[in-house]
C-alpha cells in the first residue's frame, strides 16, 4: 500500500523536491513575516488595556502555534518512519527537532517578557507557561537523545519513538497541568480572558502565523536537505556534489 | 549444490545494502539459501560479517532491500519465521547468575520445548556433570557450549550461527560439524562464520560468500 | 525425543518473570539499593528545611513522591543493561513469543523487586514526615497505582538507551517530563485525603493512567528496544 | 502610524524594554538557526569531501608501496 511512496522515497528525488520548493516557503514566509511584524508594531492600535506592551503578542502566539504543530509534524513523520519503514520521514523529523525547540524557547521567553509588565513577574506558574516549559523539556530530550546515537539511522528511529510517545503524552501532560493550575490558583491575575479582538490587530496577528509557519518550512527544508547529504556521503550523486563544491 | 532438497528455497537475501556509520559494508547483495545449505560468510574483519547475519535474522534493518524467509519478506511472516530460526550470535545469551541447566531451560520454554531431557542435551554438548554449575563459574568453552547446546534440541530448520566455534577444541569442533552435515541432510540449513576452516564438512557441500570492505 | 513446540503465552510471561525473580535475589543490592536511595532522600528534606512538623506535613506527598521518582529511574537503569549485554536480550527477540508479554514480564518483575518494597515502606516514612493520619491510606493506594505506571513508563527511556554507555542523566532527560501527570495527581490525592476530602477522583485518573500504559507502553519499550539492538 | 514620533515608537508607551527585547531575542535565534541550517549543508558536503580526499590519499600511498615492493 505504501508502493506509491516509493518514487518520492529516493533520497535523490526528496533532495531535488526540496530545492525545487525551497524558494517558495522562503520568499513567501518571509514577505508575510516582515509586513506582519511591521503593520503590528506600527500600524495595530494600541490595546486599550494592556497598552502597546500587547504587541508582543505579533511574535508569541505564533511561536506557540508554531511549537505544537512542529511537534505533531515531527511525531506524525516519525509514525510514518516507524510503519512504513521511511528513511526519509525518520530524517524530516530530526530535522524538524530543533527548529521547535527554538520555536518553543521563543515561546518561553516572550511569554516571559510579556508577563513582568503585565503579572509583575518574570515566571509565574500559569498553566500554559507550565505545559509550554514541559514541551521545551520533551525536545530537548529528542534532541538529546539522536544525538547520543553514532549511527543517525538508528539514532532518527530511537527519538523518533520517543517523539510519538511524547505526542501521546501531551494531551495527558497538558490536561494535569491546567488541572493542577487551577487547584492551586489564587496568586495570579487573568489576564488572558478573551477580549474581542479588533480586524486591525487580527490581520497582523494571522499574517505572522502564516509567515512563522511558511518560514519554519523553509528552514526544516533547508535542514532536511542538509541531513539527506550527510546520510547519504557514500552515493555518487553526493560525491559528485562535493567534489563540484570543492572545485568552484 | 546438486542435492535434491535444493528446489526447497528457505531464506533470499534481496538487494541488501549494509551501512554502518557513512560507511558501505556491502552494496546491494542477493543470494538465496537452499534447505540443505551449509553456507560460510567469509571476510576480513570489519567487513561486515555479523552485521550480515544480524539482518537475515532481523535483528537489524538492511538499509536497502529485504530479506524473505519462503519468499516472504520476514517482517510480514514474522512468526512463522522466528519459530523456524535459532541464531546464536557473538554474545551467547546465557545468564551467569543462572545454571547451565536452567539457562538451557528457560530457552527451551521461551520457544515451546516442554519436558525436554536437560541433561541428555547437556550430555551431547560434553556438560555432564556441570549441569548446576552457575554458567558465570564455567570455562569459557563451557559457557559457549551452554548456548550451543540449544541446537540439540529444535525444530528450527534456519541455523544462523556467528562464529560458533570460538574457545572450542578440535573434538567440540568435530563433533559440531557432524551435527551441521546431519542438519543440513535432514533440510535444514546452516549459515555461519568461522575464522577456522572446517575440517569435517566436505568442500563440495559447503558454500561460500566472500564480503570484502568496499575501499571507494 | 519429544520436540513437539507448543506455545504458550503464559509460560513464556511466567519463565520470564521467574528468570529474572532468580536473577535478583542473587543480587540482593540490586533491590536494596533504590530503597535505601528513597530513604535518604527522604530524610534529607527534614535536615534541609528544618524539623517544623506543620512545615513537613504539608510537603510529605511531594516529598515521598519525588523521591519515589527518582528512585524509580536509577533502579530502572538496570533493566535491560544486563540482557543487552550478555546477549540474552537478542534470544528474546527472536524467541517466536510475541515481545510485548515478554517485556511486561520484565517490567512485573522488576516492579515486584523494586516497587513494592518502595509502598510497604511508605507509611513508615509518612510516618517520619509527620503526614496527616487521614492520608496514608491515599499514600498507599496512589504509590501502589503509580508505581507500576513509572516502571512502564520510564522502560521506555531505558530500552531506548540501552545501548548507549551515556544512560543516567539522558535517562532523566528523557521519561522525567513523561512523569509528571503522575505527580501532579498523586500528591493531589494525598493532599485531599489530608484533608478529609474525597479522592477518588484522582485515584481514578491514576488507575486509568496504569491502564493506559499497561497496554500502549509495552509496544512502545518492544519496538524501542528492536531499535536499540539493531 | 500608530505614532506620532520615532522616539514614541521606540518607547512603545514606556514597554519599551519589553516588547524590543522580545523582538530582538525572537528574530536573533531565527537568525541564528537560519544560519546554522544554510550551512549545515555546505559544512555536510565540506565533510564528504574531504574525506573522499583522504581516502584517495591513502589508496595513493598503498599503490606507491605495492609498485616499490614489486
Amino acid at each position: 500500500m505504501w508502493k506509491w511512496l516509493h518514487p518520492y522515497a529516493s533520497p535523490e528525488k526528496a533532495y531535488q523536491l526540496s530545492t525545487t520548493l525551497f524558494p517558495w516557503f522562503a520568499v513567501l514566509g518571509f514577505s508575510l513575516t516582515l509586513i506582519g511584524t511591521i503593520w503590528g508594531l506600527m500600524f495595530a492600535p494600541t490595546d486599550y488595556q494592556q497598552g502597546d506592551s500587547y504587541r508582543i503578542i505579533f511574535i508569541h502566539v505564533p511561536a506557540a502555534s508554531m511549537s505544537m504543530s512542529v511537534y505533531v509534524g515531527m511525531a506524525i513523520a516519525s509514525f510514518i518512519g516507524m510503519v512504513w519503514q521511511l528513511k526519509l520521514a525518520d530524517w524530516s523529523a530530526a530535522a524538524m527537532a530543533p527548529v521547535g525547540a527554538v520555536m518553543t524557547f521563543i515561546a518561553l521567553i516572550t511569554g516571559s517578557f510579556w508577563g513582568k509588565p503585565m503579572w509583575g513577574a518574570w515566571w509565574v506558574w500559569d498553566a500554559r507557561l507550565t505545559s509550554e516549559l514541559i514541551l521545551l523539556f520533551l525536545y530537548l530530550g529528542v534532541i538529546a537523545l539522536y544525538a547520543s546515537f553514532e549511527d543517525k539511522v538508528v539514532a532518527a528511529r530511537a527519538a523518533g519513538i520517543l517523539a510519538i510517545v511524547g505526542v501521546i503524552n501531551i494531551p495527558i501532560i497538558k490536561y494535569s497541568v491546567d488541572w493542577w493550575n487551577s487547584l492551586h490558583q489564587g496568586s495570579t491575575i487573568k489576564i488572558t480572558e478573551k477580549s474581542a479582538i479588533t480586524n486591525d490587530m487580527l490581520y497582523p496577528l494571522l499574517m505572522n502565523i502564516f509567515g512563522f509557519g511558511l518560514l519554519i518550512g523553509a528552514i526544516v527544508i533547508m535542514r532536511f536537505k542538509a541531513e539527506i547529504i550527510a546520510r547519504s556521503g557514500m552515493r555518487p550523486w553526493v560525491k559528485t556534489m562535493a567534489l563540484e563544491g570543492e572545485n568552484k | 549444490m546438486s542435492q535434491p532438497v535444493s528446489t526447497n528455497v528457505l531464506l533470499t537475501a534481496d538487494n541488501l545494502t549494509c551501512i554502518r556509520e557513512e560507511r558501505v559494508l556491502f552494496d546491494e547483495l542477493s543470494f538465496s539459501v537452499n534447505a540443505g545449505d551449509i553456507i560460510q560468510i567469509e571476510g576480513p574483519n570489519g567487513a561486515g560479517k555479523t552485521s550480515l547475519l544480524r539482518i537475515l535474522t532481523g535483528l537489524s534493518r538492511p538499509y536497502d532491500g529485504r530479506v524473505c524467509f519462503q519468499n516472504q519478506p520476514i517482517d510480514q511472516v514474522s512468526d512463522e519465521f522466528r519459530q523456524a530460526l535459532l541464531y546464536l550470535g557473538h554474545k551467547a545469551g546465557v545468564k551467569p547468575e543462572l545454571t547451565a541447566k536452567k539457562n538451557l531451560e528457560v530457552h527451551l520454554t521461551l520457544n515451546g520445548y516442554e519436558n525436554a531431557d536437560l541433561l541428555a542435551i547437556l550430555s551431547e554438548v560434553n556438560l555432564s556433570g556441570f549441569e548446576d554449575s552457575l554458567a558465570g563459574h564455567l570455562s569459557a568453552g563451557q559457557h559457549r557450549r551452554t548456548s550451543l547446546a540449544r541446537l540439540w534440541h529444535t525444530n528450527a530448520k534456519i541455523w544462523i550461527l556467528d562464529e560458533p566455534f570460538t574457545a572450542i577444541d578440535k573434538r567440540g569442533v568435530e563433533h559440531l560439524e557432524n551435527k551441521f552435515l546431519k542438519h543440513a541432510d535432514q533440510g535444514g540449513c546452516v549459515i555461519l562464520t568461522s575464522h577456522q576452516d572446517l575440517s569435517v564438512i566436505p568442500a563440495e557441500r559447503l558454500k561460500t560468500i566472500r564480503l570484502d570492505a568496499q575501499e571507494d | 525425543m519429544d520436540k513437539s513446540n507448543q506455545l504458550s503465552y503464559c509460560r513464556g510471561f511466567f519463565t520470564v518473570l521467574k528468570r529474572d525473580v532468580a536473577i535478583a535475589l542473587r543480587q540482593r543490592g540490586d533491590i536494596f539499593n533504590p530503597l535505601l536511595f528513597f530513604i535518604m532522600v527522604i530524610t534529607l528534606f527534614p535536615l534541609g528545611i528544618g524539623p517544623e512538623p506543620n512545615t513537613l506535613a504539608r510537603i510529605a506527598p511531594g516529598i515521598i513522591w519525588v523521591a519515589a521518582l527518582l528512585s524509580a529511574m536509577l533502579s530502572l537503569e538496570r533493566l535491560f543493561k544486563a540482557d543487552f549485554n550478555d546477549g540474552t536480550l537478542e534470544q528474546m527477540l527472536l524467541s517466536p513469543q510475541p515481545l510485548t508479554i515478554l517485556v511486561l514480564a520484565k517490567v512485573l518483575a522488576h516492579w515486584i523487586l523494586t516497587g513494592l518494597p518502595l509502598v510497604l515502606i511508605s507509611p513508615l516514612l509518612a510516618l517520619l514526615l509527620n503526614l496527616d493520619h487521614q492520608a496514608y491510606l491515599a499514600l498507599v493506594l496512589t504509590l501502589l497505582l503509580g508505581t507500576p505506571v513509572l516502571s512502564l513508563l520510564g522502560a521506555i527511556g531505558v530500552a531506548l538507551t540501552v545501548g548507549l554507555n551515556k544512560g543516567g542523566v539522558l535517562l532523566s532527560l528523557l521519561i522525567l517530563p513523561l512523569y509528571i501527570p503522575i505527580l501532579i495527581f498523586a500528591t493531589s490525592a494525598i493532599d485531599a485525603a489530608g484533608m478529609s476530602l474525597p479522592y477518588d477522583g484522582q485515584l481514578a485518573i491514576i488507575a486509568a493512567m496504569l491502564a493506559g500504559s499497561l497496554t500502549m507502553a509495552p509496544f512502545a519499550i518492544g519496538a524501542a528496544l528492536k531499535v536499540s539492538t539493531n | 502610524m500608530q505614532f506620532d514620533s520615532l522616539q514614541a515608537f521606540f518607547n512603545m508607551g514606556g514597554y519599551g524594554f519589553f516588547v524590543w527585547c522580545s523582538y530582538g531575542i525572537t528574530f536573533g535565534s531565527i537568525g541564528i538557526l537560519i544560519y546554522l541550517s544554510a550551512t549545515q549543508e555546505k559544512r555536510n558536503l565540506k565533510h564528504i569531501a574531504d574525506k573522499l580526499k583522504r581516502d584517495e590519499r591513502l589508496k595513493a600511498i598503498r599503490r606507491n608501496k605495492n609498485e616499490s615492493k614489486a
